[in-house]
Order: C-alpha cells, then structure tokens, then sequence
C-alpha cells in the first residue's frame, strides 16, 4: 500500500495492517521533523511532490521489496504540506515471517525512497528563512540525511 | 510542437510558474527539450543542470524520444523521506 | 525504559515518548505471534521471565545500545502470559538524530535481547501439544527465530 | 550452607517445583553447585546441561563463589522475543 496525503500519517493503522498471523516480526520506520541540522534550528518542514509521479515510484519500490523479500504486508506513506517539529513526514512499515526480511526490507525502502521519489522538503528556520531542499545544488549543497 | 514541462520545488520559484512552456521539433529527445528549456529560462539553468527530466510519469534519459500530449517534468534532486 | 507487561503492549505510547524534536528517525521493531513454524500451527506463544533478573539484563542492553549510539529515546518492553496470534510479545523503539544509528540500535537490541535475557517461550500447538521452547535441548531442538 | 535454586520453564516442570533446596559446603562454586543439582534431581540432566546458573541476578561461571542468601537460578536456554 502506498500513500501520499497531508493529514498526519495514522501510525496506528498501519500497524495493525502489518501485524497479520502469517508475520513474525514488524517493522516501523518514521522520518521526523528534527529541530537541529548541524547548529541550524528548524521550526517546520514542508513537503511538495509530483504527485502522480510519486505514487508511482512509490508503487515501484513495493513491488521490488516484496519480489526481494517474503513481505506479509508492506506499506509507505509520505505526507505533504507543512510537518511540524517531530512530526512523521515518512512512514514505512514491513511485516514478515522472520526479522532478517523485516529489517532488510524497511532499510532499503526508505534509501530507495529518498533516492527515487520526486518529493521535495523545504526548510523553515528560526531565523525566517525558508530553502528548498536539493542534495548537490548551490540551492543545498549540505550533507542532508535523516 | 509545444509541450509544457512541470516545474517543482526551487526549479517552479526560479522561474515563478508552475509549467513552462517549450517549443520542440517533431521527434525531438529529451537533450533537445533541456536545450530549449536552458534557452527560454537561463535562471532556470543552476537548478535544471542537477536536475533529471521525467517523461508521462517516468525517469527518461536524453534519448528518450518527446511525443505531442507526453506528461514532461523537471525533477530537481530530490529531498523527500 | 524497560518493563516487563502482562498486558498488551501499548505501542503508540510508546512511539510518542520516542518522537522528540531533537530525532529525526524513530525506529519500532515487534515480535508478535506467527501462526505457522515450519509446517505446525501456533494457537498462542505464553511467556515467562526470570522478571528481577530480565529487568536488569534489558536495563543493561538499553545502556549499552546507549553508550554505542546517539539515541533520544530507547525502550523494550517485553510482554509476559499468553500472547494470542498476531500479538506482539516484544517492543523494540529507538529514536535517533539519523537514521544509521536508528536502525543499527534496533537490530542489535533484538538480536542480543534473544540471546541474553531469561525469557521463555512455551508453544501452544493446534494439535493440543504445549512445549517450552529452549533452543539446542532435546526439549527443543528446532531452529528457532522471529 | 544450603541454598535455593530457582528454577523456570521446562525445567521448573521436570523437577515438579520452583525452587529446589541444595546443601552445598561453604565456599562452593557453581560447578559444585551443578553437581549437586545433578545428584538431587537427575531428571533435569538433558535442561541442566545446557543452562546457565544465575548468582544473584547476574550470569555466573564455574569459578563464581556462592555465599549463604545469594539469589540462585538455573537459566535453560532463553527464547525470549
């Protein structure tokens, strides 16, 4: 299941999508909205996407997941709009059978996921400034990972 | 033929639309549409340089031949998760 | 934190201790009830604990995971008694700046969790027969992971 | 001295009991412990040769001394998880 929306992302009921009787083990991982990026102070983050582009992309990374691993259910979703600090921007939740798949399977989603998904993160710092997000670019040349 | 490229993130606040449009030749590829792209907006040309090109939704590479209708966009590098 | 529960696990709790501004990655693992080992069916797991003894040994695990990575939240909570299908009996949550140490945390945590805390597993088969589980005993010699 | 043994899972139900009493003389270790053990309750053989022992709340070696009031366990391989 993959998902875009700009609702906060209902954590609960992806858990209990994940945790089915054929899974052994479940596996969560939440992005968040960290306060600090080295010694820069963040108030808010805000998430745009090629939406239709998004979702397929996001289609493709369940796919190849659950053709890499015995997955029992696996889903991703990515909110938009305005994220407040500690807020989930990401979620991605596996279950299977045994946790080797579960762990593997979590990791390499949300790698591929920041890799892949034309999704896009604004920046909103304490001191008023706001900047796109862009690995590489004079526009964010700084190491960016979370 | 026209074909009108989506614009995203810093790449749509450089160029302050959210589509530009390009003029192209008939069977035109994706080289020839950055060329253009570069030519209509030079402020663009920071960002554009780093970014991919996706054609109806998928990742093209500068072959990838341009039809009349296609869903064209400029992908800067991502930041998303 | 640490605790040992009779009671489900109560996740979202949880996940809210570990979601602080100063993380950017939360990291949840569970283990629940899978219904097929092999080819047995599972009606429920029941647990038992050395519980003075556990407590100490998952304090130990938290601080080192601590000392080894840099965590804003780490918690285990291990569920004890019947824990039906689909249940989870374990709780691994970890937060973290980055998602490296997220990640890294969690895996070892449940990994070393295994094999150093004085839990047991008793299996309830559908056929009616119930067996603790002590891996490389006669009692139970099966390969055993979740 | 005489000391308590704490047991759990399959070998609380081989010996019957959560608890077994040993006599152990003073200064004993936990390989004497083990002997003793053996002796009293040769049914726990196939779970006690593959456990640990526990001196208060920690795993101990062959060379832990026991002291009179430590907190005894007999730790079958865990399956915790």
């Amino acid at each position: 299941m993959v998902q875009l929306t700009y609702e906060p992302i209902d954590v609960p009921q992806l858990l209990a999508r994940a945790q089915q009787p054929e899974a052994g083990a479940v596996l969560l991982f939440l992005g968040t909205t960290r306060r600090f990026t080295a010694d820069r102070e963040t108030t808010a983050l805000r998430y745009e996407a090629y939406e239709e582009m998004a979702v397929r992309e996001l289609e493709k990374l369940e796919a190849e997941a659950r053709r890499r691993w015995s997955l029992v259910e696996c889903a991703i979703v990515h909110r938009l709009g305005r994220v407040p600090l500690a807020g989930a921007s990401v979620a991605v939740v596996v279950s299977s059978p045994h946790r080797d798949a579960a762990f593997a399977a979590g990791r390499w989603l949300i790698d591929s996921l920041k890799e892949t998904a034309p999704i896009w993160k604004q920046e909103h710092w304490t001191d008023g400034t706001v900047e796109w997000v862009h690995p590489g670019t004079a526009q964010h040349s700084k190491a960016d990972q979370s | 033929m026209k074909v009108a490229v989506k614009l995203f993130a810093a790449a749509r606040e450089l160029a302050g639309e959210t589509e530009l449009a390009v003029e192209l030749p008939d069977g035109a590829d994706v080289a020839q549409l950055r060329a253009s792209l570069a030519a209509k907006s030079p402020q663009l040309k920071p960002i554009a340089d780093r970014s991919l090109i996706a054609v109806n939704s998928e990742y093209a590479d500068q072959a990838t031949v341009i039809r009349a209708g296609d869903e064209i966009a400029l992908i800067p590098p991502v930041s998303g998760g």
